[in-house]
């Protein structure tokens, strides 16, 4: 593990082509990360995310993104994902394939992974198409004591995985507190880890069963306050939920969505540019 | 007939409410469903258990999220647990009584899309997708559907089967092996759907007051069957009108106050 | 959940015949629990744990099981279960079935059986013989994607699990801290919950992220000060090593062992007796 | 020659901790294994990761744990996971550098039992069993092995193959598809063997101060091959079995400790 620049992590972590998934449910999702990977231009990238959530309507409006890996890609008690459903309606700006799964079978396929599995198991249920939608690629299995119906989903095993937590150590060590999602399991699987923390300690004020991800399993940390915004950090500041919701207005088009990302991601130098851009930060 | 003194809206939240008993563990989906769950817990069902796929469980939010995951719902929680969890040991396992849902699209069996309208390679809409959905429908014991009533979303046809509700009738999905029992009531805003207990059709069995069993035909996409009894929905009651308003009201303020960073 | 004396918990919910795991990975493992099984002279049940320790190898002794699941059973750091080699090398005081596991396999099977899955999978492993050890029923399979050989491990599924834990609330919520094994997976794969607690607490003082078992998963729970011991439990009291070294010698034969259980277990009335005649509580 | 100044037990526990190289993320079995382990990281490893299967992950006792799961171990470690994810996430999924196991039997390619002495049906002696060992064995890039040597624990026949070394050696375990290394180390009470870098098989490759080739081979129940370039075990430095001394001494003093409980 090594403290770097988030720039720096970005540029020599993150390259085109790769399959990437930043992850964090609801809570903790590492928007300073994928506004570093906007700005730095990566292309064709394979986005993995359960919720793909406005992070991943950006990168796909801005044209990072060959292939979308998710379950539920609205804005969550708002509406559509605009970018994201013009990219599939519309082609624009470049066709977005799509691998669709449920939220429980992704939750496998991520524990799958970073369980050295090469599959998960569900059971299996009938009646329902997302096991047929293309891309999906569930298959049946049988149990070998009862031969009851299974299904198998196959892991997700990202080159690379970035959240974002609370705190990190002086040793490395990362403490995550709240609202998990599998975000423990996307890092678990991934090749490489990337983590942005909200501050550095000295040691983590950490209860004995609290989630610490260790130095060795993260391959570079940056420290960026504010990384989770217009998600959240617990303990440090709420979801902006009148952010979710104008967001909705701001990417419905795509002469308003291009200008607002020009004015407040490509054009600032970090994600505390951003911050002071909405007047969020002093 | 004075224009009532509450809302389409109001009223179908605070029927959805009154279906939840006091005790029952409760998987609650986003938007109308968790204002329903959570005005139930403040009114008749204190002991309402309601889980959120956030991995939330036990929570008692004095604001409603707006996701599925607000801090509020972690700080109020009895404990939390991680997503692979709370699919896997609480809603396969079998531990859910109620999942609370809505789609954009139901038929007259009860399934649900919320996937895309159109085609899926080619959707003229492409909505949100499954989420937890399809595995809430096939593992609770009972699911409530929320929706609002139109031809477009009661459709004869699903441009998708996101989540199954009775499949084709009949004894279906029981055969299927869906282990959950199915939707046992559509609550809409003109009155409540309940499935026939034989063919599992949907057919009207409640009407909001001053609503017409003309008025749901229209609003429905199939020839709309209705109960041999039909049931008159009792208008809200103050208390529930005045908890519902307070939580709304709360509830905006909370997602309004702007959000300050120490950088 | 009702909070019922040990006694009547056990007398209530444990029967003849059941299969029964008393989980908790060396610590926190439910010891009253266990000898007022003794106690209440249960027969033939199919007892569960990953590590027998002292209170299988005293269930066995006393003639209570006539199967044992498990994966290490031995006397931890110390040597051999006296009794469990008496039962398994000589059928005394009575012939005991084995299926046997290695902690992985059986971390998975716990887990399969706590997400309703009838069986888990591990990845395939070569030339290891308890793949196909008597009672073991491992199954080989493949990877629908992959053609990667698995093994499945049927799920495990008790009728009753029971756990010993630090704290219950007034709503009869149960905290967790310190060492897990696979407690929390046994306990939501079983059909009922038992537990026993060190004291009841109007709030529990959880973190967040702590281990909490909600009220409405425990079918009973006992307030046991102590009834961890001469396991631990954290935060109370630590593990009684030199009681763990001195039962390689109480349980060497089979008159000392006899007596050792009719004065310590069979012939006080609770585990608070039991406390006392060892010195350990006043 | 005048007697060593340590015991055999001492020799072979500071030989062991020598092989760990700092920083190695390290898998411990209990007895032998953990104090080596414990050692090499209060001597020359101080950034050595130790993970005992009870779920506690760069733990950092000061006194040696008699079980695998004492509570000072989770008291000093940088984060405890459940068992289920210990196996799965850690281990399987092939985050261990090293593992370090002990058993009742190894044969001349570093298989290893420890399950039972005779047929498993009806055995004479009844092991403890598996344990973590077949995992360990099978995952971790590199194994050690620390045992006592004798005609009886080194025999050319395992009773039960509990976990694999070579299997039957050559490229056996390769072809079988075992992720890990194999034992690369098996340090026993007279020095430390080797698996051949062909054959696969077991060899002598160093002795302790004063031991013989020759006794060696009577304590291995196999015709014992010894490497074209035999070394010698330097002697524990005096450093090294101070901290162990101590190591042992606070260990045996809180094992001591008598434990009261207040009801």
């Amino acid at each position: 593990m090594e403290v770097l620049p988030l720039a720096e992590a970005i540029a020599t972590h993150v390259c085109d082509g790769q399959s990437i998934a930043l992850e964090g449910f609801t809570h903790l999702i590492p928007f300073a990360a994928g506004h570093e990977i906007i700005r730095q231009q990566r292309r064709n990238l394979h986005l993995i995310r359960m919720t793909p959530d406005l992070i991943y309507d950006q990168l796909i409006g801005m044209g990072c993104a060959e292939r979308l890996t998710f379950s539920w890609g609205g804005n969550p008690g708002v509406g559509s994902l605009h970018r994201l459903r013009d990219a599939v309606e519309r082609q624009w700006p470049r066709p977005l394939a799509l691998s669709e799964f449920t939220h429980a079978q992704m939750a496998v396929a991520y524990q799958a992974g970073a369980s050295g599995l090469p599959c998960g198991l569900l059971r299996h249920y009938a009646g329902t198409d997302p096991l047929h939608a293309p891309g999906a690629s569930l298959r049946t299995m049988h149990c070998p004591f009862t031969g009851a119906d299974l299904a198998a989903v196959p892991a997700i095993t990202p080159d690379v995985t970035i959240l974002h937590a609370q705190q990190i150590d002086a040793d490395g060590n990362v403490l995550i507190r709240g609202i998990l999602g599998a975000a423990r399991e996307a890092a678990m699987a991934a090749r490489r880890v990337l983590v942005t923390v909200e501050e550095r300690v000295e040691a983590l004020p950490a209860e004995m069963n609290a989630i610490v991800l260790p130095s060795w399993v993260i391959t570079a940390a940056s420290i960026v306050p504010g990384g989770a915004y217009p998600s959240y950090a617990q303990g440090y500041y709420p979801r902006d939920n009148a952010f979710y919701r104008a967001w909705d207005e701001i990417a419905r088009d795509r002469e308003g969505f291009l200008a607002w990302m020009q004015r407040h991601v490509v054009g600032v130098r970090d994600h505390a540019g951003l911050l002071r851009a909405l007047g969020v930060a002093a | 007939m004075s224009s009532p003194d509450y809302s389409r809206d109001e009223i179908m939240t605070v029927t959805a409410a009154r279906q939840l008993r006091n005790g029952a563990v409760c998987f609650v989906g986003i938007g109308l469903p968790s204002a329903a769950c959570n005005l139930a817990r403040m009114t008749h069902a204190p002991d309402l258990v309601l889980i959120y796929e956030s991995g939330t469980v036990g929570t008692r939010p004095v604001v409603l999220p707006l996701s599925i995951g607000d801090g509020e719902l972690a700080e109020t929680a009895t404990c939390l647990v991680s997503l692979p969890e709370i699919f896997a040991h609480y809603l396969q396992r079998g531990r859910i009584d109620v999942g609370f849902l809505g789609a954009a699209q139901i038929d007259r069996f009860g399934n649900l899309n919320s996937t895309v309208i159109g085609a899926y390679a080619h959707p003229s809409v492409r909505l949100p997708g499954a989420g937890g959905a399809p595995e809430i429908s096939t593992y609770a014991r009972e699911v409530l559907v929320v929706m609002k009533q139109s031809p477009r979303s009661f459709v004869s046809r699903l441009d998708f089967r996101t989540s199954c509700g009775y499949l084709a009738g009949g004894g279906e999905r029981r055969a299927s092996g869906c282990p959950g029992g199915g939707p046992s009531a559509v609550i809409t805003d003109f009155g409540v759907l309940r499935p026939h207990p034989e063919s599992k059709q949907l057919q009207l069995t409640a009407l909001y007051p001053g609503v017409s069993v003309a008025a749901v035909r229209a609003a429905t996409g199939w020839p709309l069957q209705v109960a041999d009894t039909l049931e008159s929905v009792p208008a809200p009651e103050p208390a529930e009108l005045a908890t519902l308003r307070d939580l709304h009201a709360r509830t905006r303020i909370a997602h309004a106050r702007p959000v300050h960073i120490n950088l």
